[in-house]
């Protein structure tokens, strides 16, 4: 059986991989996207530890779930946000939308 | 566990008590509270000495809404009431309650790692008290409210904000954790917040209602400080696993503190307390807030300074009381940090406050000072080891100090009304808006729409009022001689007495701090009892001095009801809360309701382990002397100089002659830095620390802006505090080094949030690297 | 299992042909996987043929009847012309993409196939989660048809994407709602476990309302008419795959045949009881010939209603989904757990696998959907009243002449 | 430790499917490219999720993340079409960025994954049991009423909560 710390290899690389889209992307759904990897990594790990460590317990799983859930209603939020920003401002470009400041 | 046993049981009781209003304040919030936008006219919004709102548009609740939410509140907080005299009935039955067993239960609530923190709820001797004397004093207050604020358009949110408040102090009360209560205590800050600015079109209720909130933030924020410290060292914060738990209690007051090297932890835990305290209960310097808490609707000044908030602050001392004695033995002179702390704050405070209040016009003000006065009375009882003592003039006070704080909003109410009387019976300045107003409601106060604008608070604005407001007279003067201390009948006496008395037993002994205390104390009782009994003159008696004065009562109805029934049964409890606590060696008094032993001290003091427990007091004559000749004294001299001679109109305050040039010092309290310090601290010292400010002012700002060593921002956050003390809290200070500091970070704030994720994460990873490194990963991992 | 070579068990022939155990298992396993992979394919062709007859006779028609017996030979040689015809790749159009979309649109098709259970023995994989599988796997079909839209660089083809997406979005709700249910009654997400579960009623009789919300939610995912509105000639010329031709546009066209045509097999494998029939645990080839003839019954049936019902509007398309579809089944998922738990609490829960052991609980449900149809066929008429009330109300009708029309045709 | 069998094949593709595919992300100018690659690369984590015995969170993943979620995306892109094609697509701070998250990775890998869980990490020891919950034990732990019923409960909330919300603010108030 594959071991677990290359599940968990993978998974801190596609969070980074994910960290760095959200910290340098410009386009806001770009950044979202970065989110979801992020998210997704979590995923792997919450899903590599319950099989490996406790694969009798459902909190893994369980947890699992509920980031699908945060992952989807995050999605849906976010882009609706970024739609209406367009919409006012004919920009998704997180830099154009720093006026929440001072 | 299910509802019947929930019920039931009296371990789970407790838990139910804080329900009722919380409950209330949900339910007014989203349900009963139906409000409609209206453009305001006087009448909607005729309110307090404020000017009105019009053409602002305003929510104005319906008045189904508005009975409905008052019904909802009034039930949530009979319900606690109800709920905690049941608890309260139990309590007293059992033996030696707290020594042995205590009611209350815990539950897990989240786990943390290794450790997991229960949430639970306590009722012991302590608890039972306050459970007496804070929903009794709610209620009232919540009837009181009936009436008080039948005029306000927005009385339905009141009611929601004043049981989310009683809520909160029921939760702070029953709490069985230290975390619990803080939760209270913060969310009590809140409401005081929402409370004191309840009001805010008005500017200065608002500007009030932010002094309060900010400056109790600075001391919660230390007090948060202790709590954590506290945690961190024991793992938990419930209270008899730390208070009742001398293993416990001698390792932390063994152990030296972090970076303040010569304290112990205890110290270290109870001086943070001891300042988070000093902001919620007003203790100086922090007691700035308090006077211009008054901006907010009287009721709430009665809940803040006398059932709910201020009580907060000194019943968490009590709470923790074995903490701060840890390592000393008070009963033995030997006073722990904390408690000398105490002792010397509060009996400063007490004589500082006492002496603003003398002159003082605004009757509400006079008795805000006066309340930080008492508190001040209570915190250096508690640093001279009076445990009891204090707890027991936390309860008579409370009563007492309602009261009086509800009676002169009926003074003020009354006053409105003259003053509504005098502009409809001059016919001048009042329209269509002002007919409705009287149309559907007695009598709307509205001086809002007429110039020049009439101070219904100012005490010389009065005078003559027993004749029109008889209740509130008797009531008011009940008060006040409880207030004052007046010998063997009032709950007043019977509580400063015990403090005093214990302060002499100390001082007998050669204790410094007791003596100071002792005298201090009794300096301030004696200008207590004066300016009670000049404030009455002012008042009630003699001529009216105004029009508004002739023509001031509370007219008829549920309205005048309402406000003078909760006084009548307050002022039962201002004479006969105190025969509880008579001590039994007092000649004849003690005899008769105390035979055996002073049942208030035999109860209390099972809060405490046997060992930490105070003994009872030999009865000496000094201190009682003492306390008959200041109440006395004071009372003679305040009908000396305007009983005798009542305040004629347009004659000045003889204090004015009397006090010369002390006069507008005092009634600027203190606002003249140079006065304030030759009247109060040693010049040298404050010689001293003024050239050590500007001196170190300086350098913080450069040192922040250079970002020098954290020590130098270590003394700058506690010169941060002399600045408060020097230039009576609101000096330029922190107003110069918070914008330094704000206009320094400001330039982090880009509004670009990834720039913040990016500082985020290089902190994550800085905080990991060292983490890494203190438990030796990185090395393992290069091992394998 | 038996250790006899038999078509039950190939890799028995493969170990008496003497090959190694891993190879054998891996030959049979291809195999299945080709023969899975290839049936589809070869199936599109005779479906098109079917298609045309049917329509052709609905329409009174003749239908191909040149090329071969029957024309049975028209659509081998359509395919031929298709195959032969030029690959365009318009200009501007994202190259990889746009070639993506049609593999895609295919293997989706395909990949349901892995999971339906042919026979007792025969099934590509038979997963824990076989019907999940299916739902996921048909929602990736949305992809195809964004990127198709998308990458052809054309204002219909992205409209059209756009107006499918929102079809197959929102029909996946009633689609998933009603397989929520046998799920239930079942108990199991497998087919296989479906199948059997089935031996001795078909879900169809436990829960009517839900095979008819998967019929329909299934013509609109796979775009047949009355919900052919992706290739709506008349609005969006011809939808998402406009800029495809030559074999590209085949295998969409192949994709939607198959799609329709695997939709009816999961029908008759979920609610129509799958492979059971006479005989068929004694020979479980059989399986295929039930399977295949329950599932004819519903593509049939599917291919008559298309040739009979014109095309909805878009809005009625939503309306009806949001509006009927979802609520019902909705409701009709409320309305069964409930029951099955009652049925559970009172005992009437099937102990043995006979057909009087289920009996009982299949009437409880019965009743139950029955009663959900007649609240909804009432409010069906009250709302069909108010609207002929408003109608008359605009212009009444002269009623005198009515009858008179109606004896005229009636003698 | 690492034999070469199916399981391991899967693995390596898998994981080149979701490494491949973030990257893919983070560095392609194109959104609906990089909602592709978004995409491959969550193939590639339901793929681990069936590797992993948990076959339930492999078809919710698709079903959710790619049925749902990429599909939300392309819309969004497709909505923002202006924005498809950035000239320049990383900001200012793109290298440090860059060597933050190569850092946290590092970091990560070198000092909480190996050390714990590598070859001779100290839980490396540790047998994997092979009897694993099914989804059946999970659906009974999502509505057991002293496991995950609250979560669960509160979770749905929350999602019709967003749904509103993002009805709500992505409506055009115009009309």
């Amino acid at each position: 059986m594959v071991p677990l710390w290359m599940f968990l290899a993978v998974a801190a690389g596609v969070f980074c991989i994910g960290a760095y889209g959200v910290l340098s992307r410009r386009n806001a759904v770009a950044i979202l996207m970065g989110v979801e990897l992020m998210l997704n990594a979590v995923n792997i790990n919450l899903i590599a530890f319950w099989r490996y460590v406790e694969p009798l317990n459902m909190a893994g799983q369980a947890f699992a779930a509920f980031v699908f859930v945060i992952a989807a209603a995050e999605a849906a939020v976010g882009l609706a946000i970024i739609i209406s920003v367009y919409r006012s401002r004919r920009s998704v470009i997180v830099e154009d939308v720093d006026m929440l400041k001072w | 566990m299910n509802v019947n046993d929930l019920v039931s049981n009296v371990n789970f009781l407790p838990w139910l008590i804080p329900v009722g209003p919380l409950l209330a304040f949900f339910v007014i919030t989203l349900v009963t509270n139906r409000a409609k936008m209206v453009v305001a006219t006087s009448s909607e919004y005729a309110d307090h000495n404020h000017p009105g709102y019009m053409g602002l548009r305003v929510p104005v609740s319906s008045v189904s809404g508005r009975i409905l939410s008052i019904t909802v509140g009034l039930s949530g907080i009979i319900a606690a009431w109800l709920i905690s005299l049941t608890v309260v009935g139990q309590a007293l039955a059992v033996e030696h309650l707290g020594e042995s067993e205590v009611f209350g239960s815990t539950i897990p609530w989240m786990v943390t790692g290794i450790s997991t923190f229960n949430m639970g709820v306590l009722v012991d001797p302590l608890t039972t008290i306050m459970l007496i004397m804070v929903p009794l004093a709610c209620t009232m207050i919540f009837i009181y409210a009936i009436g008080y604020m039948a005029a306000d358009a927005r009385q339905a949110r009141f009611f929601a904000l004043i049981s989310l408040f009683a809520g909160a102090m029921l939760t702070l009360v029953v709490a069985d954790n230290l975390l619990l209560l803080f939760v209270g205590w913060e969310v009590m800050g809140l409401c005081s917040y929402l409370l004191i600015g309840f009001w805010f079109e008005k500017e200065s209720a608002y500007k009030a209602a932010i002094k309060a909130f900010t400056t109790t933030r600075v001391a919660d924020v230390i007090m948060m400080l202790g709590i954590v410290y506290l945690y961190m060292m024991t793992g938990t914060l419930s209270f008899r696993d730390i208070l009742h738990n001398e293993v416990m209690l001698s390792v932390l007051a063994n152990t030296p503190a972090v970076l303040f090297g010569g304290l112990s932890a205890a110290s270290l835990i109870g001086i943070f307390l001891i300042i988070g305290t000093i902001g919620k209960s007003a203790q100086f310097p922090l007691h700035v807030w308090l006077p211009d808490a008054m901006e907010g609707p009287t009721p709430v000044s009665a809940m803040i300074h006398a059932a709910a908030m201020v009580s907060a602050g000194v019943y968490a001392i009590i709470r923790m009381y074995p903490l701060f004695e840890a390592g000393g033995n008070p009963h033995h002179g030997l006073l722990t940090p904390p408690l000398m702390l105490m002792a010397v704050v509060g009996s400063f405070t007490a004589l500082f406050a006492a002496t603003i209040a003398v002159a003082q016009n605004d009757v509400k003000k006079v008795l805000a000072y006066s309340t930080i006065s008492q508190l001040g009375f209570m915190m250096a009882a508690l640093g001279i080891g009076a445990y009891i003592a204090a707890a027991f003039h936390l309860i008579t006070h409370a009563f007492f100090k309602a009261l009086l704080f509800m009676a002169s909003g009926s003074v003020i109410h009354g006053m409105e009304h003259g003053d509504h009387h005098v502009q409809h019976a001059h016919g001048h300045g009042h329209d269509d808006a002002a007919h409705d107003a009287h149309a559907h409601d007695d009598h709307g106060h509205d001086d809002a729409h007429h110039a020049p604008h009439f101070d219904p608070q100012d005490m010389l604005n009065m005078g003559g009022l027993r004749k029109t407001m008889p209740v509130t007279f008797i009531t008011f003067l009940i008060g006040g001689l409880s207030l004052a201390g007046f010998p063997l009948i009032t709950a007043g006496f019977w509580s400063k007495d015990e403090i005093l008395a214990d302060a002499w037993k100390g001082l007998t002994e050669g204790f410094g701090p007791h003596a100071l205390v002792f005298v201090l104390l009794a300096v301030s009782a004696f200008l207590t009892a004066f300016y009670t009994m000049r404030q009455i003159g002012l008042t009630f008696w003699g001529e009216a001095r105004t029009e508004q004065a002739k023509h001031a009562n509370l007219g008829q109805g549920i309205v005048s009801f309402t406000m003078t029934l909760p006084l009548v049964i307050l002022a039962f409890f201002a004479i006969f809360a105190g025969f509880v606590g008579v001590p039994p060696t007092f000649p004849i008094f003690g005899s008769i309701f105390s035979p055996s032993e002073n049942p208030f001290f035999e109860f209390v003091k099972n809060t405490l382990l046997s060992e930490q427990q105070p003994g009872e007091l030999t009865f000496a004559w000094f201190p009682v002397l003492t306390s008959f000749t200041v109440a006395l004294g004071g009372l003679g001299l305040g009908y000396l100089m305007y009983w005798r001679k009542p305040l004629q109109a347009g004659e000045t305050d003889p204090m004015v002659k009397i006090l010369g040039g002390l006069y507008p010092i005092l009634k600027n309290k203190y606002y003249i830095d140079e006065v304030y310090v030759r009247v109060f601290v040693k010049p040298s010292q404050v010689f001293a620390s003024v050239v050590v400010v500007r001196f170190m002012d300086g350098r913080i700002i450069d040192g922040i802006l250079h970002g020098i060593a954290r020590v130098f921002i270590w003394i700058g956050d506690f010169l941060k505090l002399l600045n408060m003390w020097l230039i009576d809290g609101v000096g330029d200070g922190i107003p110069e080094y918070v914008a330094a500091f704000g206009a320094y970070f400001r330039r982090f704030q880009t509004g670009r949030v990834q720039q913040y994720l990016l500082w985020v994460a290089i902190a994550a990873i800085l905080i990991a690297l060292v983490f890494a490194a203190s438990s030796g990963w990185l090395v393992q991992a290069s091992g394998g | 299992m038996n250790d006899v070579c038999s078509i039950n068990n190939l890799t028995q022939c493969l170990l008496d042909g003497g090959v190694s155990p891993d190879l054998a298992n891996l030959l049979t396993i291809l195999g299945g996987v080709v023969l899975v992979a290839t049936v589809p394919l070869v199936t599109v062709i005779f479906l098109i043929w079917i298609e045309r007859k049917i329509a052709a006779r609905v329409q009174d028609r003749l239908g191909p009847n040149r090329v071969g017996p029957f024309g049975l030979l028209q659509s081998v040689a359509d395919a031929v012309k298709m195959l032969t015809k030029e690959d365009i790749t318009p200009m501007g159009a994202d190259k990889f993409i746009y070639n993506l979309a049609p593999i895609i649109a295919f293997a989706t098709v395909v990949l349901i196939w892995a999971i339906i259970p042919f026979t007792p023995l025969h099934i590509g994989a038979d997963l824990s989660i076989g019907i999940l599988y299916f739902v996921a796997v048909a929602s990736i079909g949305t992809v195809k048809i964004m990127i198709a839209g998308w990458s052809s660089n054309n204002k219909y083809a992205l409209l059209g994407a756009f107006r499918t997406i929102a079809q197959l979005l929102s029909y996946e709700v009633p689609l998933v709602l009603s397989l929520l249910i046998p799920v239930m009654i079942a108990g199991t997400l497998g087919m296989q476990d479906m199948v059997r579960a089935q031996g001795s009623m078909w879900f169809v009789f436990m829960a009517p309302v839900a095979a008819v919300m998967f019929f329909i939610a299934n013509l609109a995912e796979t775009g047949r008419a009355p919900f052919d509105l992706l290739e709506a000639e008349s609005e969006i010329i011809a939808g998402y795959n406009i800029e495809y031709s030559g074999f590209k546009w085949g295998m969409f066209m192949a994709g939607e045949f198959m799609h329709a045509f695997t939709a009816a097999l999961l029908a008759a494998v979920i609610f129509l009881g799958g492979w059971w029939g006479p005989f068929v645990e004694q020979v479980p080839a059989l399986g295929f010939v039930y399977l295949g003839l329950k599932t004819a019954v519903v593509y049939i049936f599917g291919l008559i209603l298309r040739s009979t019902v014109p095309r909805v509007r878009i809005d009625q398309l939503m309306a009806l989904n949001w509006k009927w579809l979802v609520p019902i089944s909705v409701a009709n998922v409320l309305i069964t757990a409930l029951l099955l738990k009652v049925v559970d609490a009172i005992g009437l829960a099937p102990q043995s696998g006979d057909f009087f052991a289920h009996l009982p609980q299949t009437l409880v449900l019965l009743v139950g959907n029955l009663v959900l149809m007649f609240g909804v066929a009432t409010v069906l008429r009250n709302r069909g009243r108010a609207q002929r009330l408003a109608d008359e109300a605009a212009h009444p009708v002269e009623h005198e002449d009515a009858p008179v029309v109606v004896g005229a045709v009636g003698h | 430790m690492f034999e070469l069998n199916a399981q391991s094949i899967a693995f390596i593709l898998f994981a080149l499917f979701s490494l491949g595919g973030a990257l893919g992300v983070v560095t392609t100018r194109n959104l609906i490219h990089a909602t592709l690659y978004l995409i491959l690369s969550l193939f590639g984590a339901a793929g681990f999720f069936v590797l992993l015995s948990a076959p339930f969170m492999a078809a919710v993943q698709v079903l959710v993340y790619i049925g749902a979620i990429a599909i939300l995306i392309v819309f969004a892109v497709m909505l923002t079409r202006s924005m498809t094609r950035l000239s320049d697509i990383y900001n200012s701070q793109w290298l440090l960025s860059a060597i933050v998250a190569g850092l946290l990775f590092v970091l990560l890998l070198v000092g909480v994954i190996l050390p714990v869980w590598g070859v001779n990490g100290t839980q490396a020891g540790r047998e994997v049991s092979s009897i694993v919950t099914t989804t059946v034990d999970l659906g009974k732990a999502l509505v057991d009423q002293n496991q995950y019923v609250l979560p669960f409960e509160v979770a749905s909330l929350l999602l019709t909560a967003a749904m509103i919300g993002a009805i709500v603010v992505a409506r055009d108030d115009k009309e």
